[in-house]
């Protein structure tokens, strides 16, 4: 049990953490009443920033390239997401069909400049990745050490504090309460003096920045390079991630897991040879599946922010 | 004002396109390409000739009924991001069908074809009844139940319809689309009569939206469930058949694949991406019939004629891809080039 | 004169109208002005204007003397001006503290809200001025006065010396108006002014000082309350005399149409809000429900139009046993309904008038034949309906959310009388409408008890429950404590009956 | 540095290409175009060989891309019947349809254009304008097999498949029959990610067996093994004591497995695309079009070979251990099971 524990926990983490994070800046961005189905985009622009960075100043930064490359992957998601912003909140765009844009243009344009800048379909290996690290002190605790601190990524770390961020930072702070309002009643903030396009500016640009970072530390972590392939529908797990998660960061956190656990433990199961005989198309479909369950016995019915989807036009009812 | 209206209507997905193309050659001529001799390739690759014709057309077809089950849902106020699973089934019991039954043209091929529309339904009806029923939220069943059709149809093509192969059987000629006749004309394209029914689905969708109670209906929910209950109408029936139906068009685009393009089905190693390039072209034509056949044909033309840009222009196909999401974008910002279009007139005056 | 806020020569056009033309109001220091006019006359949007939330083309606004340019909310909260607004603008799922503090938050070192010290203040604030809140509870759990209250409390968190109610009383229960008038007395004590804008001239008349009139976006002119009378306000609203009694010949019941038997309903909590009603109402008579809001009303009518599931007991209809049946089932029994939420129930706003108006009879010939629709025939019934009950339009083809509020719901009204119902619920159908709008309203309700329907009639407004009625109800716990007679009754009575205070004597007469 | 030298290769594709569309190539010249599958045609695997090939050819006839020879990108399953026939209304002698999934496309366009030959990699058609090309992956992967048996320390080795199907079924009845023939005890992990390109199921995957005590891992799984060599890595950039290695396919993946001054692969199956292709492409140019034929290339004809860069972990030991069944399968002594019903009958042999 014990080793079994060992072995399934970093790998949930390790899975998860990209989805944990893209989830996050969905939630940030459906709090403040931005629909977000362009988290898949925001993804493969961090994945191929991230790479891409990776590859070209390896020599200048050393060892501090993942580092850098996940910055400059947040830095290039956040403006990327101007696009989504600027189409939903200022042009009143329908922000479905603004989200479904921004995944077809940043597949579109990661792509194209891969093709132009180095002549194939995809790059090369990154030489800097992110290793797994022993977390200093922690790793030492009897049980828990071993489980949760030993060959963990930091990145995986990282998703889950800033988790905890969103969550302070949206129930405990002004500045949360004030997104939250704007999602939920846009008219009600503005006649509180709250500058609602400001806020939802501000919502959409943090899920830029962190799509950026849940797609770079996917190629950084997992993938190791970017071509067409690398995000295929990660997004849309971690969009069903906030929705699974009602829309609470610590909720998208629990459903990201959720599918790392489910996921690693549909790998796991057909080394068991109790479950040998099972056939291989349950144990794959098996993640999806229990997530349905999941949703139809107890999880049930999740209400969005009330004013989510909608563009607020002064002045309007 | 109507016709003003009806003006801008058309206006502004065409200047969307006109930016849009625009924009691509700004990009051509930013990563050192030729952007006459890229659209030239474009133009080659979608009517050079009776060839490339057909193959549009035929690139054309599953697009308009993936299109249409995306627009339907949306009619109700669900969001179907399910159309790729819903391909997927419905592409498998519809060759599934044109494997395992021995008869006669008349019956054969409508018997393949509703199995994909049904499977498609099905495939749709699941997340229409935990919604109804249970209120959850059809984005992430409809995403779910995309990955179990992939694998769930893997696993049928190797163990029951062929001997752990990944392809099948051809699939038996009376159940085929295909025609060759057509073929012969257009230089073996793989045009088949799918067209035909893609503009059939569409008028149907358009006769049952604007036409029928049904689509009054439907309509009506999406609008307004509380309303909508009051006036005595079954908010969960109503649901559940949307996206059925919406299902059903997606199942049918998997037959047209099946049936019709390539009459076989093999196993999928991804998406056949079908589906999520129907919520944009959905989107792109408005969530209407007409819009989404003329979407529909849009998208066809430029993912079909980029496939020559490459060797042509030596232009990555890729530049397609993003012409569309601009010109997507420019559409759904519509707002914009609207105030634009009015300035401009103010300005005349 | 010392002025609190002047607003001079206002012009604001929205596309294609006029909404204020060159409108002067002068709000004295510590006056409770009222502010008068029809439905859609621009009172609204003159006080959106001085909020800051629209900008004026012209005109001029002064602030204790000063010219000001209020261009948003913030300057108006700066400029102590602060605004409790016909739609509650409360964020719903969030606490009474954190809508009020929302904007203006405190906080502690670590940049987290302190709500202890906000919940303090707010106490203070509520405390001082007796708005009684909660400040724990959750919007969507109180009842709408203390929404208000919470509402009120905003300005004053916010320091606002000069406050704007638009249209506050309209969906307050006569108790709560009581409240209401009395927290603007104690306002006023505290050196507050007020600008009140109300279509209920017996509230101009009791507590205002001076009422500025305004007719189709023009101003009219200003008055002196105690030199005027309601119907010489009225008379200035709407440009002609309007009819304060509704003249109505005596009711001739005849069978019984609705028989509600020992009725038990539960609410969307699971606790039970109609426990063990009885009703009855005949053809020809009109019966007048009044209680106060919360009483078990809403889960009533939901009872009987299939909405909610009734737990036990029987509701007939024209002798039908109709328990539970389909909201299909019972419209085609023969019931029509005036929802209270128009908005919510009674439109799909989205759709166009003409369509609206066959939302229950899509499916039935002549709108429909084989499941098709038959637009000519759908449009055709609405251009009649619209004439008959002056639905102002442009055409029956605008979406239903262009029209105001008292033109939807005369569309509603239409719609449902002219399928001719034997039963016809009316749930506060004059909520917010102006005098013409109510006249009209009431007039159609009794032309059809006099055709034969049973008409029953739910609503918070005494007035209209004791004139519009042959036959009042008293709703108090989830059962009818008392039948009474309007002309045999009196407002102090049923208010009464109302709180429960005779209920032992009001069931045996109920009986 | 890289990607400036890419970039300038870029621009002389694109003006070569430049002149290809002038149309007027002289007919007498041999044309020859393949279409790759989705991989693409750098995919680090057969339609990179495949191309390498190709070019070779070109370049030693003094062609240039889009002048005699080319190729075609297929980014989704809809895009080859027009890229092949794209080629054949350029009037390209040869067209190589590379992978399985173009087989029904190859077949049907052999049959519409029978003045054009054709020539499937990794599939069988039936035409006589058409030669299937097929590779004998089992030996190769039996050879790797040998050398994982040799290598593993816990007796316990791994394969990682893409998606379930005939061929990769080929990968694994070879390897493993490699293996229990050094040691019928060894056991053997297989898993299927049933992707090609799903890096993060592979990094579970291999996440999974290394912690389960194996210690080699052959993948046959096109970018799905991305994950496997990443996790690899990783262990070894923490425990650079560990022993624990990868196998690579189709290329050499040998530059996939640096790591610091350690390198975790062992060796490669090497599948040569690239000769298989000069090969049918020398014999049509002289008029001797194999057509109709299936031509398998194995070990005897060059098309599969193994990797010996690693010469710290490919010791003398094992290379030569590999040879001797190397030459036991060349004269036919060993007869290497391509499926798991005819691995089944191998084992009861050993
Ligand atoms: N947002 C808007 N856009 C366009 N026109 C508007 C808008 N708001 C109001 N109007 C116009 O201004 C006029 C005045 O509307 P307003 O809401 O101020 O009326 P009101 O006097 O408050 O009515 P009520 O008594 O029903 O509240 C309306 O008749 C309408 O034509
Ligand atoms: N967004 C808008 N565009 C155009 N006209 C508007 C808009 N909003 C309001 N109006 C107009 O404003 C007028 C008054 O609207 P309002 O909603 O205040 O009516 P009302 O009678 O007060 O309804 P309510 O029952 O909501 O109080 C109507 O004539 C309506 O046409
Ligand atoms: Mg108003
Ligand atoms: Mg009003």
């Amino acid at each position: 049990m014990f080793e079994a524990l060992q072995s399934i926990i970093p790998t949930v983490l390790f899975y998860s953490a990209p989805l944990i994070l893209t989830a996050l800046g969905g939630v940030y961005s459906e709090k403040s009443g931005v629909v977000n189905i362009g988290l898949e985009g925001l993804m493969v622009m961090g994945a191929f920033v991230g790479i891409v960075f990776n590859l070209t100043f390896v020599d200048i930064f050393g060892s501090w390239t993942p580092w850098i490359s996940i910055l400059a992957a947040m830095a290039v998601g956040a403006v990327f997401s101007l696009i989504h912003a600027v189409a939903s909140i200022s042009f009143y765009a329908n922000q479905v069909v603004s989200g479904v844009a921004i995944n077809m243009l940043a597949l579109g344009i990661g792509v194209y400049l891969t093709k132009v800048w180095y002549g194939k379909g995809q790059t090369d290996m990154v030489d800097q990745p992110f290793y797994t690290t022993d977390i200093p002190v922690l790793e030492h605790i009897p049980l828990i050490g071993p489980i949760f601190f030993q060959g963990i990524y930091v990145t995986s770390y990282i998703a889950i504090i800033l988790a905890f961020v969103a969550w302070y930072v949206l129930y405990k702070t002004p500045f949360g309460l004030r997104l939250r309002a704007v999602g939920e009643h846009p008219m009600a903030a503005d006649t509180n003096g709250i500058k609602v396009e400001r806020m939802r500016y501000i919502a959409v640009i943090l899920s830029g920045t962190l799509g950026g970072l849940g797609g770079a530390v996917f190629a950084l972590t997992i993938a190791s390079n970017f071509s067409h392939s690398t995000i295929v529908g990660q997004g849309f797990m971690a969009l069903a991630a906030v929705i699974f998660g009602k829309w609470h960061p610590l909720g998208a956190m629990g459903a990201a897991l959720f599918f790392g656990l489910a996921q690693s433990l549909s790998v796991v199961s057909s080394g068991i040879p109790l479950l040998a005989d099972i056939p291989q198309v349950i144990l794959l479909i098996a993640p999806y599946l229990l997530t349905i369950l999941a949703l139809a016995g107890f999880i049930g019915r999740a209400e969005a922010p009330r004013a989510n989807g909608i563009p607020y036009i002064k002045g309007s009812r | 004002m109507t016709s003003n209206n009806k003006l801008f209507g058309l206006l502004v997905p065409i200047i969307s396109v006109i930016i849009g193309l625009l924009a691509g050659a700004v990009i051509m001529l930013l990563s050192g390409h030729n952007p006459i001799k890229g659209y030239a390739a474009l133009w080659a690759g979608a009517f050079g000739d009776s060839y490339t014709i057909g193959e549009t057309i035929r690139r054309t077809t599953p697009l308009i009924l993936t299109g249409l089950a995306v627009a339907f849902a949306f009619k109700t106020g669900l969001f179907n991001i399910g159309a790729e699973g819903q391909v997927i089934v419905g592409w498998l019991a519809a060759v599934w069908v044109g494997l395992a039954i021995d008869a006669p043209m008349i019956i054969h091929l409508p018997l393949a074809i509703l199995a994909g529309a049904m499977a498609g339904g099905l495939w749709g009806f699941l997340p229409g009844l935990l919604k109804a029923k249970l209120g959850v939220h059809e984005v992430i069943i409809t995403i779910m139940m995309n990955y179990i059709a992939l694998h769930v149809t893997n696993a049928v093509i190797r163990s029951v319809l062929t001997d752990q192969a990944t392809t099948t059987e051809a699939i038996a000629s009376t159940a085929s689309l295909a025609s060759p006749w057509l073929q012969s004309i257009t230089f073996y394209s793989r045009i088949h009569y799918g067209i035909l029914i893609a503009l059939f689905a569409a008028f149907v969708m358009w006769f049952i939206i604007e036409r029928t109670t049904y689509g009054y209906e439907l309509k009506s929910v999406g609008f307004n469930q509380h309303a909508s209950n009051y006036a005595g109408m079954n908010v969960s029936k109503n649901i559940i058949l949307s996206m059925v139906i919406g299902g059903a068009f997606a199942g049918l685009a998997g037959a047209m694949e099946g049936l019709g393009t390539y009459g076989t089905i093999s196993v999928m190693s991804g998406f056949t991406n079908l589906g999520f390039d129907g919520i944009a072209v959905a989107l792109l034509g408005a969530n209407n019939a007409l819009g989404v056949v003329l979407a529909g044909l849009l998208f066809g033309v430029l993912k079909e004629g980029a496939g020559e840009m490459p060797t042509a222009a030596g232009v990555p196909t890729e530049l397609v891809d993003i012409i569309i999401a601009l010109i997507i974008f420019f559409v759904a910002s519509s707002y914009i080039i609207r105030w634009v279009l009015l300035r401009f007139k103010k300005g005349e005056r | 004169m010392d002025y609190a806020i002047e607003m001079l020569n206002i012009r604001k056009e929205f596309p294609g109208i006029v909404a204020n033309d060159n409108i002067t109001i002068q709000l004295r220091k510590g006056e409770i002005h009222a502010l008068l006019g029809e439905n859609g006359a621009g009172k609204s949007t003159l006080m959106n204007v001085l909020f800051g939330l629209y900008q004026p083309e012209k005109g001029e606004i002064r602030v204790k003397g000063k010219a000001v340019n209020i261009n948003n909310p913030n300057i108006a909260n700066d400029l102590g001006i602060g605004m409790v607004h016909q739609h509650f603008m409360l964020v719903e799922p969030f606490t009474v503290t954190q809508n009020i503090i929302l904007g203006s938050e405190p906080k502690n070192r670590f940049g987290k809200i302190d709500l202890a010290t906000a919940r303090k203040e707010i106490q203070e604030l509520s405390d001082r001025y007796g708005l009684k809140v909660n400040p724990d509870a959750k919007i969507s759990e109180i009842s709408v006065g203390m929404q208000q209250r919470v509402e009120i409390l905003k300005t004053l968190y916010r320091g606002a010396e000069v406050l704007i109610f638009d249209e506050p009383t309209a969906v307050l229960t006569p108790q709560e108006i009581g409240e209401l008038i009395e927290i603007m007395r104690s306002l006023i004590n505290e050196g507050k002014s007020i600008i009140l804008i109300t279509h209920k001239l017996k509230e101009i008349m009791e507590v205002c000082d001076r009422c500025t009139v305004i007719r189709k976006g023009k101003g009219i002119g200003t008055v002196n309350v105690s030199e005027t009378n309601s119907s010489e306000l009225a008379s200035l609203m709407v440009g002609r005399e309007v009819n304060f009694k509704t003249v109505k010949k005596a009711a001739q019941p005849k069978d019984a149409i609705l028989e509600v038997k020992d009725l038990y309903v539960k609410d969307a909590r699971k606790v039970d809000l109609v426990k063990g009603l009885d009703l009855n109402v005949r053809s020809g008579e009109i019966v007048g429900i009044a209680g106060v809001d919360g009483n078990g009303q809403t889960e009533l009518v939901e009872a009987i139009t299939g909405l909610a599931k009734a737990r036990s007991g029987t509701i007939k209809l024209a002798n039908k046993d109709i328990t539970n049946l389909s909201p299909r089932k019972i419209t085609e029994s023969g019931l029509g309904h005036i929802p209270q939420d128009r908005h919510k129930y009674g439109l799909v706003l989205d759709y166009s008038i003409g369509e609206n108006i066959v939302l229950q009879t899509y499916y039935q010939r002549p709108y429909s034949k084989a499941k098709v629709l038959s637009y000519k025939e759908i449009f055709g019934k609405a251009k009649k309906i619209i004439e008959e009950y002056d639905v102002r339009t442009p055409s029956v083809y605008t979406k239903a959310r262009a029209l105001s509020g008292g033109n939807q719901q005369k569309a509603i009204i239409g719609r449902e009388v002219d399928r001719s119902p034997k039963l016809l619920i009316a749930t506060q159908p004059t909520r917010g409408l102006d005098v013409g709008a109510i006249e009209f309203i009431h007039k159609k309700l009794i032309e059809e008890r006099d055709k034969g329907s049973a008409i029953l009639l739910v609503s918070f407004e005494l007035d209209e429950i004791l004139n519009v009625s042959d036959r009042v109800a008293v709703m108090f716990d989830g059962r009818i404590v008392a039948n009474v007679k309007p002309e045999e009754t009196t407002e102090q009575e049923l208010g009464l009956l109302m709180a429960g205070s005779q209920v032992i004597k009001a069931g045996e007469t109920s009986q | 540095t890289e990607t400036g030298d890419e970039g300038s290769e870029e621009n002389t594709d694109t003006e070569s290409t430049d002149n290809g569309t002038e149309e007027e190539t002289a007919s007498d010249d041999y044309k020859v175009a393949m279409v790759t599958d989705i991989g693409g045609v750098d995919d680090k695997s057969f339609n990179q060989s495949a191309w390498e090939g190709i070019k070779g050819w070109g370049e030693e006839n003094g062609l240039a891309r889009g002048e005699g020879f080319d190729y075609a990108q297929s980014n989704e399953k809809a895009d080859y019947m027009p890229n092949i026939t794209r080629f054949v209304r350029d009037d390209y002698n040869l067209i190589f349809g590379i992978g399985f999934e173009l087989k029904e496309d190859i077949q049907t366009a052999a049959e519409q254009y029978p003045d054009t030959n054709f020539a499937i990699v990794d599939d069988e058609v039936d035409a006589s304008n058409a030669v299937s090309i097929k590779f004998k992956e089992h030996q190769g992967s039996f050879l790797v097999g040998v050398a994982a048996a040799m290598k593993t320390k816990s007796n316990k080795i791994g394969f990682v498949g893409g998606v379930d199907s005939p061929l990769i079924k080929k990968f694994e009845s070879g390897f493993i029959a490699g293996a229990k023939s050094v040691n019928p005890e060894i056991e053997v992990d297989v898993q299927y990610a049933e992707s090609f390109a799903d890096a993060a199921k592979g990094k579970l995957i291999a996440t999974n067996m290394y912690d389960s005590g194996v210690d080699v891992i052959y993948h046959a799984s096109g970018a799905t093994g991305n994950g496997v060599f990443n996790q690899a890595k990783d262990i070894k950039q923490n425990d650079p004591e560990r022993e624990l290695w990868v196998i690579g396919v189709d290329r050499d993946q040998h530059e996939e497995g640096a790591i610091n001054d350690h390198n975790v692969t062992l060796t490669s199956m090497i599948k040569r695309v690239d000769v298989a292709v000069q090969d049918v492409i020398e014999q049509s140019k002289n008029g001797e079009f194999p057509g109709g034929e299936m031509l398998e290339y194995g070990i005897e004809e060059d098309g599969i070979t193994f990797s010996t860069v690693n010469e710290e972990a490919m010791t003398e030991d094992i290379i030569s251990t590999v040879e001797e069944w190397q030459e036991k399968i060349l004269n036919g002594e060993v007869e290497v099971p391509q499926t798991i019903e005819e691995l089944e009958t191998y084992q009861e042999s050993l």
